[in-house]
Formats: structure tokens, sequence, C-alpha cells
């Protein structure tokens, strides 16, 4: 996760005019980095699978995911893609208000995902989910954990977005910058829409 | 003179760089935000009345679709240079076949169906 | 963008709109480290051959470590029931053995090579991400210290280099060497994949005009199926070890066969990531020979655009054989022959590679230097080496051969006789371009010939200790299932052992030709072309300036330095040298590219990359520790994140005079 | 020039020891051959290997020979500078097909074997083979064909050495207690791993009576390579002794045998809380049932029931028959084996050596996480067989009790 937050932004500037083919170094990296992500992600996910029916002790998944609730906050995510795209839409104006404003929303939907995951984990966890309870629930936390460091990272380099907007701080390419930091979020919101339905639509 | 080797690659050379503003409008961005919603919906409606035999592949089609809407729309493949495209979607069906080649040796699959 | 690569950048203008930054005021903790000629431009370096040196020499050490490691092995095993070792110790001797010389030497020799040849390959000045460069040079290292500390903190890791789940958790493996294994390796991890995306950019964006991809040298593309195959493979393991991290650590079960987990996964993920990373090992070494065989038989890399697309192909195939490992893991016989037939196609484009090299070399001109005799050992040992895996993918008798001698002798055939052999000529053939001194020859001789006798002796008989049954891993092996004869154990572990002596002697010439080299006054400055180059590394100074090339030249040729040196007459197609290289060179320099900035050093990479191993501490040992690295990732990120790639105009020192490069900026010592 | 001398010279070992490689299948006398068959699966396996070991070998002579001559002709003797060809296409696709096509007549017989080898539909015999760190139980169930046709009434337990009888399709049920081993006797058959929580099958069937070694090959941890193992193949008739004879009720040793009678005493207070005796009384009358304490990791020690039947102990790591008598088994016709085997271990012929030296200090002999030093390393939790700090007067007594137990 570390290198998420170095490949964007900051080594930037003026690689679009002279490289080869015509790209940014940063975009290429950055798409390169997600496809990496889609491996990381996919091993995650695979372990879940495998090991989501074996609960020896604790519940099981269909007696304790709470879909309603979980659906609110997969659509606050998919939301957020929303802002997101708005806020890049706005950086490509060069519109610094309203970027910054759909940023600080992005982080915002991204935060109520956070905490909606953290009350959920607490909830199972009260339910009798703890990380060692089962397999179930080491994978469980897990996969999802990861994804919510993903999140969480993705609102500090929102927020640090933000920030560096607004004292006009960002060498370099702004709107790039921001389409940086976005298609790291969308790529998180993504990977989620595969969880909700893998994990959490089909059961057991 | 090497004119054996004097191959291109579809890599190659993309003509300079594109507009600065590319993508949709921020309309057609709300529009899809909209279908994706939609589409959410749906998915969650499957929870609460029952697909029968549906179940299983209408769940994976719309995530499927909505990975590639968010992906082609809000991320810009669909407008973006295709190495882009290429990258992220090698490393996509890598994952998904060499994982689902190490479940199916689990009988993952089998136990299922 | 790291490095303004053409004369007319202009860094206070971006994206069309002006950007109000003055970089010098936007620093963080530090001010910018100054250029200097002392120890600290290492530490500070953001340019890619002091980096590739670094690499080199750090990756070299740890090789002399793993070998060490290897001949306590074989002094353990010179006769029955030795003594040499305990159990103990030798468990964790070839766990550390293996990992060692694979994550500690053979990766980042690679990365040496990669970072120091391809910039200058393709005609670029830097890598794309300099700093990111740097910082993955800084996990590699403390990745790799940190990971042999264990052995000073209670014992290293002992569960085999693949470290087979359950034997992994801590019940069976109560020290902390396995922590410090996965941890280890998970920092290191961070330097592959930084490097895989730093590399593959730099090679799609940064070729000089006219550098298309089938124009690139063979060396450059297999860097780039390389660094492919640890973008998609490092993810892989990295999950692996996070769930053995947990598992260890916070208790998880994901390997606890009493809550129901299948021991299988780890095998899956593991290998799912362990059968591409030996292509990792062996295609950057490949690439090696196939840019010195053409060099030392005169003649171009016969099939070049085959050469590479069964670079790719190798890359390719290689993703879904990996359960070849788990033969006899028990699969069910569908899944194992589907890997079977899978192993198998991977022999058709690598014996593509053989087909061509051969051909390379024939009707050539061959003089056999050094490097051209490493290269052609290559060739020989390593197809040893893949006709044994050939005989590992027919799946049956892989159910003898497993885990016994046997394999053993596979993967130091097609490591050592591959990987290592073309390293090893690598070293010969780019010293005098990284050093200016050409390596000894005659020293070169003996320390080859050394190593192909003791390489041979040393594994060559683990073929018949391995089929005549000899299982690997064994702390000890005893008379009673040595049999008798020609076929006896004893005798073919005798001279496998005294083998490694000879290897040891082999690889000490090395040492000894370096050290003699750069202090004997007989041995002259190298030639600038010493070997009648054909690629664009030869058509610069030697060593190369900071920026590489005065003026970046435009490519219209594969081989464009050796179309820059002959000419073919049109009528008797007879090819006459019409220029040294020293004309190429002065041709070049007389219209040098003005106003070339570098990228500027930077603290920051070895700061964050120091806090990696402070974490590891703190998972193993004390959460205060942890606390403390975590803060240091925060406070370096931020720093790092605040000061620009490159300083502003006015940083620069007006250049030096009377410095050679006239009217270009070198970079000067800055404030 | 001298250099293509030195080019044959690398050439003639890769070329000899190719040819080593492939006369290794007429080696004698190495107990763990992979070459030398003794049943069929094994012999599947081995028909498969040879021509694939003879074609690599002349692939390998093929591209050596090249390797060899572009050396020799081509080397620097002056000539002009050589065209700058780039490649010749149809030689290109010619020497890419031949390989295919070699691969693809490599592979059909290697599927093919692949699933002969995997049949078990008509298995004679079942038995069940667990490893644990760092020793094999074997667990002969007493149904169907194993009660009905090879008399098996009750479950029988042993550990080390595997007995089946001749030309007997014998099915191996393989699992493990703790970590992965992996089960293999090379000239019975390729081998299998042996995964906790799962089991996973294994043939086994050997054409003549004799003692076929192997070893655990999965690394599994410390005592590694001290889990070896033996299969053992008697005839019908023999194997019918054999099987007779474990299932014999047990008797405590004879009244004039006071030193055993002890060595039984001493058995009750410090041994059967491990190791069970099948039939072995407590002191109140009870059968006595081994029942290792909640510290013992995967709680099992080695059946001793017969311990004097089998001829090596500890993960067939050490002989219970002194060399003499040992080779007298291992090398005996395999007319003669049954008889020799089956006179077990007798007095004269015990290693006292070894199994005395196992009693007195058990980890020191094989490398066992059972130090109780280093107990605090594993949360208490110990592995193996602790030193139980016996005098030589215990030592002596149980060395004469455990020789009762035939
Ligand atoms: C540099 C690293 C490297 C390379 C390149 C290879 C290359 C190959 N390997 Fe190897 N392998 C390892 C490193 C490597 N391996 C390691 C480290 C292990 C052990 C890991 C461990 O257990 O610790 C291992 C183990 C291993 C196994 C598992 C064995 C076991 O544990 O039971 C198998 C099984 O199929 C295998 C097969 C192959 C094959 C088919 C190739 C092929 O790519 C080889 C292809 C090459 C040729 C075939 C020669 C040239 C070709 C021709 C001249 C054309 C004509 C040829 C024919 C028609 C046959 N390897
Ligand atoms: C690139 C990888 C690589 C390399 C280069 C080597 C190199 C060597 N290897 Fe290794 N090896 C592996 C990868 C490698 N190995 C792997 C993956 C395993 C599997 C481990 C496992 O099962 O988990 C293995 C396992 C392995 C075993 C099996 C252990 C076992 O199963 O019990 C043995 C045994 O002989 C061995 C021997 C050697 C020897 C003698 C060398 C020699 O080539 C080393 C030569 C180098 C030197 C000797 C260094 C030079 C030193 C000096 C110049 C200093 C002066 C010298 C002296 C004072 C003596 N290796
Ligand atoms: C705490 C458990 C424990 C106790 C108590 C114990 N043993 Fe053991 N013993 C073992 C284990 C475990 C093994 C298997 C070790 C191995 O081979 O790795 C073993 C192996 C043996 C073997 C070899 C058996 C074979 O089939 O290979 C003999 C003989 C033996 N023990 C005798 C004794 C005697 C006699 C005593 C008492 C004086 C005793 N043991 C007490 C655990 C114990
Ligand atoms: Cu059991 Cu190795
Ligand atoms: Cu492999």
């Amino acid at each position: 996760m570390a290198d998420t937050a170095i490949s964007h932004g900051h080594d930037s500037g003026h690689g679009a005019h002279v490289t080869s083919t015509g790209l940014s170094n940063n975009k290429m990296a950055m798409w390169m980095f997600l496809g990496s992500e889609c491996l990381l992600f996919g091993g995650l996910i695979s372990t879940y699978m495998l090991y989501k029916g074996r609960v020896n002790s604790g519940p099981q998944p269909d007696q304790i995911f709470d879909i309603p609730f979980t659906s609110v906050s997969s659509f606050v995510l998919l939301m957020s893609s929303l802002t997101m795209v708005l806020a890049v839409s706005a950086a490509q104006r060069k519109d610094d208000r309203n970027t910054n404003l759909w940023l600080t929303i992005t982080a915002l939907l991204g935060a109520m995902f956070v905490g909606g995951q953290v009350y959920e984990f607490t909830a199972f966890y009260r339910e009798g989910l703890g990380f060692t309870t089962s397999l179930f629930g080491s994978s469980f936390y897990t996969l999802t954990g990861f994804h919510g460091v993903h999140v969480s990272v993705g609102i500090i380099m929102l927020m640090a977005l933000v920030g560096m907007i607004s004292r006009n701080r960002i060498p370099g390419n702004k709107a790039e910058a921001v389409e940086m930091v976005g298609l790291y979020w969308h790529f998180v919101d993504v990977v989620w829409i595969v969880i909700f339905t893998l994990v959490y639509l089909i059961p057991a | 003179m090497s004119t054996a080797t004097e191959h291109n690659t579809s890599t190659e050379h993309a003509d300079g760089h594109a507009d600065e503003h590319h993508g949709a409008s921020d309309k057609q961005y709300i529009v899809i935000a909209l279908i994706l919603a939609a589409l959410t919906a749906i998915e969650v409606s499957t929870y609460y009345i029952d697909f029968g035999p549906l179940f299983m592949p209408t769940l994976f089609v719309l995530m499927t679709v909505k990975f590639i809407v968010v992906a082609s729309y809000f991320m810009h493949l669909k407008f973006d240079n295709k190495l882009f495209s290429y990258l992220f979607y090698t490393g996509l069906i890598l994952a998904v076949l060499v994982y689902a080649g190490a479940l199916s040796t689990f009988k993952f699959f089998l136990q299922k169906g | 963008m790291a490095i303004i690569e053409r004369p007319s950048s202009e860094v206070a203008v971006a994206g069309g709109a002006t950007v109000g930054v003055k970089p010098s005021e936007a620093l963080g903790v530090f001010k910018r480290p100054a250029a200097s000629t002392s120890w600290r431009d290492w530490i500070v370096t953001v340019d890619h051959k002091k980096l590739g040196i670094m690499y080199g020499v750090a990756a070299f050490f740890f090789f002399i470590v793993g070998g060490l490691e290897a001949v306590l092995i074989r002094l353990q095993l010179i006769a029955p029931d030795g003594k040499v070792l305990n159990a103990d110790q030798y468990n964790q001797m070839f766990t550390m053995h293996a990992t060692t010389m694979v994550f500690l030497f053979v990766m980042p020799m690679a990365a040496a090579f990669a970072n120091y040849f391809v910039p200058l390959q393709i005609g670029a000045r830097d890598v794309a991400f300099p700093r990111i460069n740097a910082f993955g040079f800084w996990c590699f290292l403390f990745g790799g210290i940190f990971l042999n500390t264990s052995w000073f903190l209670g014992g290293a890791a002992d569960g085999g280099w693949f470290m087979y789940a359950p034997n992994s958790s801590t019940l069976f493996s109560p020290s902390h060497g396995i922590d410090f294994w996965s941890m280890g390796l998970q920092i290191t991890g961070i330097a592959s994949l930084t490097g895989a995306i730093n590399l593959i950019v730099t090679i799609l964006n940064m070729r000089a005009p006219g550098m298309k991809m089938m124009r690139m040298p063979i060396f450059t593309w297999m860097v780039l199926v390389v660094q492919f195959l640890l973008l998609f493979a490092i993810p892989v393991i990295t999950v692996a070890l996070f769930l053995l991290t947990f598992q260890r650590s916070f208790d998880a079960t994901f390997f606890d066969v009493a809550s129901g987990a299948d021991p299988l996964l780890w095998q899956h993920l593991f290998w799912i990531f362990g059968h591409p990373e030996v292509y990792i090992l062996i295609l950057p070494s490949f690439g090696i020979v196939s840019e010195i065989l053409p060099v030392f038989s005169k003649k171009p890399l016969f099939g070049y655009p085959i050469v590479a697309m069964s670079g790719a192909a190798i890359g390719f195939v290689g993703w879904g054989v990996w359960a070849h490992h788990m033969f006899a893991s028990g699969l069910g016989p569908v899944s194992v022959t589907v890997f079977s037939l899978a192993t198998m196609a991977i022999a058709v484009p690598t014996g593509v590679k053989i087909v061509n090299w051969v051909m390379t070399m024939w009707g050539g001109k061959l003089s056999f230097t050094v490097p051209m005799l490493f290269s052609i050992a290559l060739v020989v040992q390593f197809t040893i080496g893949g006709l044994s895996g050939v005989t590992h993918a027919v799946a049956p008798s892989d159910t003898q051969q497993t885990d016994t001698y046997y394999i053993v002798a596979h993967f130091h055939y097609v490591l050592f006789g591959g990987a290592i052999f073309g390293l090893f000529a690598g070293f010969y053939y780019w010293w005098p371009k990284m050093f200016r001194k050409q390596l000894s020859e005659s020293l070169g001789r003996w320390n080859f010939w050394l190593m192909v006798i003791g390489m041979n002796m040393t594994f060559g008989p683990m073929h018949m200790l391995g089929l005549q049954g000899q299982p690997r891993r064994m702390a000890v092996w005893t008379e009673a299932r040595a049999g008798e004869g020609f076929f006896n154990l004893g005798f073919w572990n005798r001279i496998s052992s005294i083998g490694s002596l000879v290897l040891s002697l082999g690889v000490l010439l090395f040492i000894i030709n370096i050290v003699y080299t750069h202090k004997s006054k007989k041995v002259a400055i190298a030639p600038l072309d010493p070997w009648d180059g054909r690629t664009l590394e030869w058509m610069t100074d030697s060593p190369p300036k900071e920026h590489n090339f005065d003026s970046i030249p435009t490519i219209n040729n594969l081989d464009e330095f050796f179309h820059r040196k002959y000419a073919q007459d049109a009528t008797t197609h007879e090819i006459t040298q019409v220029a040294t290289a020293e004309e190429v060179l002065a041709e070049m320099n007389a219209h040098p590219d003005e106003h070339i900035h570098m990228p500027s050093r930077s603290y920051w990479p070895i700061l964050l990359a120091l806090a990696l191993p402070v974490i590891g501490y703190g998972l193993i040992y004390n959460r205060v520790i942890l606390a403390v690295g975590v803060a240091m990732i925060v406070l370096t990120m931020f720093g790092w994140a605040m000061e620009p790639s490159t300083a502003a105009d006015d940083d620069f020192d007006p250049p030096a005079p009377g410095d050679g490069g006239g009217h270009t900026k070198e970079l000067a010592p800055l404030g | 020039m001298k250099s293509s001398r030195r080019w044959s010279n690398i050439v003639k070992p890769v070329v000899a020891v190719s040819s080593l490689v492939a006369l290794a299948g007429c080696a004698k006398d190495a107990p763990q051959d992979t070459w030398q068959p003794a049943g069929p699966n094994a012999k599947m396996i081995d028909d498969l290997q040879r021509p694939i070991f003879y074609i690599a070998g002349i692939v390998g002579v093929i591209v050596f020979a090249a390797v060899a001559w572009a050396v020799f002709r081509f080397r620097d003797r002056g000539q002009a500078m050589p065209e700058q060809t780039h490649g010749k296409p149809a030689l290109e696709i010619t020497l890419t097909v031949i390989p295919v096509l070699i691969l693809i007549g490599v592979g059909i017989p290697t599927v093919g074997t692949i699933f002969d080898l995997a049949k078990t539909d008509d298995t004679e015999m079942t038995i069940n083979v667990t490893g644990q760190q760092w020793w094999w139980e074997y667990d002969y169930p007493a149904v169907g064909d194993n009660a009905q046709v090879y008399g098996i009434s009750e479950p029988i337990v042993t550990s080390g050495q595997l007995v089946i009888p001749e030309d007997t399709k014998v099915l191996l049920r393989v699992t493990s207690r703790d970590v992965i081993h992996s089960y293999w006797i090379p000239k019975l058959n390729g081998k299998k791993d042996s995964v906790p929580g799962r089991v996973h099958l294994l043939r086994m069937e050997g054409s003549e009576p004799g003692i076929y070694a192997g070893q655990c090959t999965e690394f599994c941890g410390l005592s590694h390579a001290y889990m070896r193992m033996e299969a053992v193949v008697l005839s019908k008739a023999d194997y019918a002794t054999w099987v007779a004879n474990q299932l014999e009720p047990y008797t405590s040793p004879s009244a004039d045998n006071a030193l055993a009678l002890e060595g039984e005493k001493l058995y009750l207070q410090q041994c059967a809380r491990c190791h069970q005796v099948n039939g072995l009384l407590n002191p109140d009358g009870t059968p006595n049932v081994a029942a290792p304490d909640q510290y013992v990791v995967s709680g099992a020690a080695p059946n001793l029931t017969n311990l004097m039947t089998r001829n090596t102990f500890a993960g067939a790591s050490w002989d219970l028959l002194t060399p003499e008598c040992r080779d007298d088994v291992w090398n005996a016709t395999s007319e003669e084996f049954g008889e020799k085997y089956l006179a077990g271990v007798s007095e004269d012929c015990l290693n006292q050596k070894d199994l005395r030296e196992w009693l007195r200090n058990a980890p020191e002999k094989k490398p066992m996480y059972a130090d109780p030093t280093k107990l605090a390393d594993t949360g208490g939790k110990y592995r193996g067989m602790p030193a139980l700090g016996l005098t030589e007067d215990q030592i002596n007594a149980l060395v004469a009790y455990l020789l009762e137990l035939k």
C-alpha cells in the first residue's frame, strides 16, 4: 500500500509531452498497479470462497450478514465513484473550487463506508465471529479488512489532494493528479462490487 | 539494413496526446450512476425475491456489467488509450483464470453443482 | 515525470496552467541533499546506474552468504550421518540457502543489470521514477538484512523455501525464523513490485526516437517480460505471506487443519507465484546471452522476433503450469493431466530459444572470450536442466522423482547452469562499460572452467543420487540405504561435495579477478568498445555520464550501434567497418542536447524503506516499535509527497567550467 | 586454436553424465532405486519413464553436438565478416514443430498412465496409513475383504513396516495427524503426500516377497530425515501367519521371567500412557488404554503390541536386529524371505545398543521437540518421545519386557 501513495502524483509533471507512447508515465504506472492488485484481491477472494463454508464454531455467513445494511453502504461507495468522476471532470475544466468540493464529498462518502464497515465488524464480533473463530471469520475479516484499508488509504489520498490543491502545491498536471487518485478510488469501488456479490449476496 | 525486424506493435506511437478533457459529460456520468444504482437495486432484490435457478447467473451478470461500466466510463478506459485496458484486463483475466484453476483443483465448483 | 528528457521542457508550466510551486520551498523536513562524491551520495542517489551497481554489490554479497550456506550443506552430506550441523541447523541452512539465492541474489542481480542497462539500451536518461527506483533498492537491501538477522535472534526460518503449511505454523516452528522470513520477503516483494512498474513504464515510454518495440535489444525485451511476470506474481505471494503472517502473529486459522483448513491452499498460492518466479530467474540471463552470442559471433541474433516472442510465450504459458510442483500432493488425475501437458508445452518456446542461439553461432565468426564461454556453457547446461525438467513434466515419473536429489539436480542445472552462468557472462561482458576496466581474460578462463567443472561435479551426481532414491532436505543420509557398487550414494555424495569446493574456488577466482583488475597497474583502461558491441549501451562513454547520452540518438535499426559502425557494400554485399566507436561517439557528442535536468537526489527513499524492517521487528517483538515504524512511514511519505522530484532550475549551479559537457547543463552540486 | 579442444572438454562430461543417468537403471543393491520396479504400479511408471529418458538423452546429444560443431567449425579463423542474416522462417518452423511432435508422443502415454495409476475399483485390500512426526502408523481395518479374505477379524495397528500380501491390489488411504508427509516406497509405486485433513489414495502391489525401503519425502520438520519406512511383501500363506500372530491375544511374561515381569510393571507406569499394548491390563484388571496428556501434539505413539515382529523402530530409523541378523533377512531369497521375516526378533538377534540408547534418551538419538528445556518455545507442547530418565536397571527390565512383545 505504501507504493500506492507514492506512485500517484508527485513524480509527475512533464511526461506527457515526450513519452514514446504519448501516454503519461503516472497513469500507465497506476494502471499497472491496479492490474497487479487484481491478483492480490483475487487471492484474497479465492481464499474466502474456499473457506466461507468451513465453520467449526461461531456463526455461519448467512446467519450473520445484514444484507440491507451492507446494501446501503455498498450504495454509498458506488455513489462516491460518481462524485469522484465529477471531481476529475471539474479538475479537467481547471475548476479548483468544484474539484475540491467533489473530492471532499467523495472522501466523506468513503468515510461513511468505512464507518459502516467498522460498525459491521463490531456487530459481527458481538455476535460471536472473531478473527480466530473459524476459517470463515479469518478469511472474511482479512478480505474485507484489506479492502477497508484500501478505502482508508484512498481517503487519505483524497484529503491530501484537497489540501494540496487549495494551497496550489501540486507540481505538474493537477488534473492528472486528480485522475490518478480517481483511478485508485474507482478500483476500490469495483473490487467492492465483486465482494458485495460474491461475499454477501451469494450465501455459503 | 534489417527490414525483417521493423514491425510495428499496437502500442506504438499512439497519436500525440489526446484532448485534455476526455470522457463523458457530467450529465452522462450522472445517468451512468443512476443505471448503476438501478442494477444494484436488482442485485439486492435477489435477497428478497426468489430468482430460482436464475439466482447465480443474474448476480454474476450484474456484477460483471457493473464492473465493466465503472471501468469503462468512470475510469475512462473506453476513452483512453487501449494500452491501459490491456494492462488492467490482463491482470484481471489472469487473476480469474489462475484462481479459478486453483479452486477447481479443490473440486470447488463440483461441490456446488 | 521524473526527468526532463528533452531540451525544451519547462518546469514551471504544465498542463497549460502555470503551477505556482517553487520546489525549493516545498521541501519537507530536509534540505535537498547535494550531489557529492562521498559515500553520502550513494545514500541519496536516484541515478539508475549507481543504483544498479548498489544492487549488484549487495546481491553479490548475498551470493557469498548463500554459497557458504550451500557449502555447509555439502559438507554435512559428504559422509553418512554427518555431524557438521545438527538437524535444526541443517533445516535452517537449506531454507535460507534457497531463499538467499533466489530472492537476494538472482532476482536483485537481474535488477542490477536491468537498472543499469535498460535505460542505456533504449536511449533514455534514467528510469521513469528514479526515487521509487531508489526506494526499491533500499527495500531489497533492508529486507535482506532483516531476513538474515534472524540467524542471530533465535534461529532462521526452517520450513524449506516453499514453506509448506501447516509445518510453517507456530506450533511446528516455534522460533521467530518464519516470522522474519515472511516479513522479510514481503519487504523485498515491495522492491520487486515497484521495480516492475518502474521498468515497464520506462521501457514502454522512454525509448529514444525511432526505438520501436521491435528494435529494442533482446535483453530489454526479456526484462520487460520478467517485469510483467513480477507485476502479476508478486501480489500472489503477497497474499500467501499475509495469510502466513496473520496465522503466526494474530492466530488466524488459514492453515489450521483442526478448523477445517486445507493445506493445499498454501501450495497453490506459493506455486502460482513460484513457477512464474523460476522464469523470472532465468529470463534475464536468457536476455544477456542473447546479447552476447551475436556480438561474439559477429552476426545478429538469429530470429530476433521469434526469440522475443518466445520469451513472451514462456512468460505466458508459465502461468498455467504451477501445479507440476504438486503432482504428489493429491490433486486428482484430471488436474494432474492438465498440468502435466501444460508443462510439456513450455519446452517448445524454450527449445525455440536454444535453437536460435545455436543458429546464431552457426555460420558466424566466433571468438571465445569469457562472456562468450559462459554463454555457450549456458546453452549446454540449461539444456540438461531443461530436459530433466521435461522428465518431471511426465507426472507419473515425477511421482518417483519429486523431492529427491533428481529435482535438486534439475533446478541447479537451470539455475546455476542457466541463471548464474548468464549473470556471470553479463559481469564479464559489461564490466568495462561499468568500471572502465576489462576483467582479466586469463583469470576469467580459470574462473569459467572451475565453475563449469565444479558445477557438473556438484550437481551432475545429484541426478544419480535422486534416481537412486536419495530424498532432498535430509539432514543426514544413511549407509543402510546407500547401496553398493558404482551407484553407491556415498561415492556420489562425496564427489558432489568436493565439486562444491571446486565451485567455490571458481567463484573465489572471480572475486580475485575483480581485485586484480582494479588493483594491478598492468591492467589498462579498456577501450571504448572492447567487444565490438551492437547495442546502444556501447554508444556512450564508459562509464556513462550521469545523463547517459550527451545527445539522445535517433534509432533506425535493430543493433543501431553496429549499423553506425559497419556498412554493407551494395554490390559485393561485403560488410566493412566505416567508423570506429570513438568516431560514432564524437559525432553524437558534437551536438549535445541542451538544458538537461537530471532527477535530484533525495533522502526519502532510504528513510521510507527503513521504516519497513522497523515495522517487522515491531510485529515480532514489541508494539511500541511497531508504532514507531508506522509513524516513520507516515512522516516519510508526507516528506516524499512534499518534495518535487526535480529541483528547480535555480537550484542548479552554473555549469562547471571546463567540464567536458560544454554547454550541456551537467547536474552540479546543489544546496 | 586451442578453443575447440576446450569445447570437447565440456561436451564430454555432459555426455558422460547423461549416459550415466541412463545407466542408473542397471544399478544393484540400492534399496530405493527408482528404476527397479518390483510391482505393477512401479512397473507402469518405469515403462513410461524409460523411453522418455532416452528421448531426452537423444535430444540432449543432438543439441550438444550442434553446439560442439558450431564451436569447432565457426570459430574465428580470420574469415570475413559473416552475412548479417536475421533468420530463416522455414527452418524455425521445422525446429518448432519437431519438439511439438515429440511432446505429443510423450504426452499421450503419460495421460494413459496417470489414469491407470489412479484406478481404485479393483481394490482387494485397504490399509489406513497415517503420517505423524516422525513415523508412520498402519491401521488394517477389519472390514470387507480385509476381514473375509485375509482374516483380519480385528483391526491391527502397527508402525514402521507396512506388511502386505503378494500380488494383491492394496489400497492405502493416506493421511496425516500433523503436517504434510509423503509416502514413498520407490520399488512399489511413486509417492503420495499425506496431508492432514485429506485422505489420498495410493495403490501398492508387490510381485515378489521381500522388504522394500522407503522414506518420507515431504519436508516435515525437525526429524524429516529420520522418518523412514519399509513395505514387507509376504506370500499369501505367510501373510495369513502374520495376521494370525498379530491377532493373538496378549499374554503377560511368564512367571519365571522376573525381569520381564518387572518390565511390564515399569511399562505400565512409564510407557503405557502413550504406547498402546492391546490386551495389557492395569493393576486393577481394567484394560489399559493409552491416553497421552494434552501436551503431546497429535497425541499418539506407536502401538507396541507386536513390536518384535517388525525389525526396525522409531520411524524405521534403527534396526531392531543386529547387523548379521538384519542382513540375513534383507538379503534372503524371495522363497526364504517369509520364514525369516516371520521369525521376528529373537533375544540373540536384538540390537540392544540402539534400543537401549533410545530408552535412555530418545531425543538425543532422534531430534524431536521433546526436550523439556525447550518446551517453553512450543507453549509446553511436545512431540516425539521424551527422555524419561530411566536407570540402567529399569532399562534392563524394559528391554526384557519389550522382547516379549511378539
Ligand atoms: C531457472 C529456473 C527454472 C527453469 C527455467 C525451469 C524449467 C523447467 N522446469 Fe523446473 N524447477 C525449478 C526451476 C526451473 N525450472 C525449480 C527451482 C524447481 C524446484 C522447486 C522446489 O521444489 O524447490 C523446479 C521444479 C520443477 C518441477 C517439479 C518437480 C518436483 O518437485 O516434483 C517440474 C515438473 O514438471 C519442472 C519442470 C520444468 C520444465 C518442463 C521446464 C522447462 O521450462 C524446460 C524447457 C527446456 C528444455 C526442454 C530444454 C531445451 C529444449 C529443446 C532443446 C527442445 C527440444 C526438447 C524436447 C522435445 C523435450 N521443474
Ligand atoms: C539460484 C539459486 C541457487 C544457487 C545459485 C544454488 C547454489 C548451490 N546450491 Fe542450492 N538450492 C537452491 C537454489 C540455488 N542453489 C534451491 C531453491 C534449493 C531448494 C531448497 C529447499 O529445498 O528448500 C537448493 C537446495 C540445495 C541443496 C539441497 C539441500 C537439501 O535438499 O537438503 C544442495 C545440496 O547440495 C544445494 C547445493 C548448492 C551448491 C553447492 C551451490 C553452489 O553453486 C554454491 C556456489 C557458490 C559459492 C560457494 C559462493 C562462493 C563463495 C566464496 C567465493 C567464498 C569462498 C568459499 C569458501 C571459503 C568455501 N542447494
Ligand atoms: C510421551 C509419550 C511417550 C512415552 C511416555 C513413551 N514413548 Fe516411546 N515413543 C513415543 C513416540 C511419539 C514414539 C515415536 C517416535 C518416532 O519414531 O518419531 C515412540 C517410539 C517408541 C518406540 C519405537 C516404536 C516403533 O514402532 O517404532 C519404542 C520401542 C518405544 N517408544 C518404547 C517406549 C518405552 C519402553 C517407553 C517407556 C519407558 C516409552 N516408549 C515411553 C512416545 C512416548
Ligand atoms: Cu514426514 Cu518428512
Ligand atoms: Cu515450476
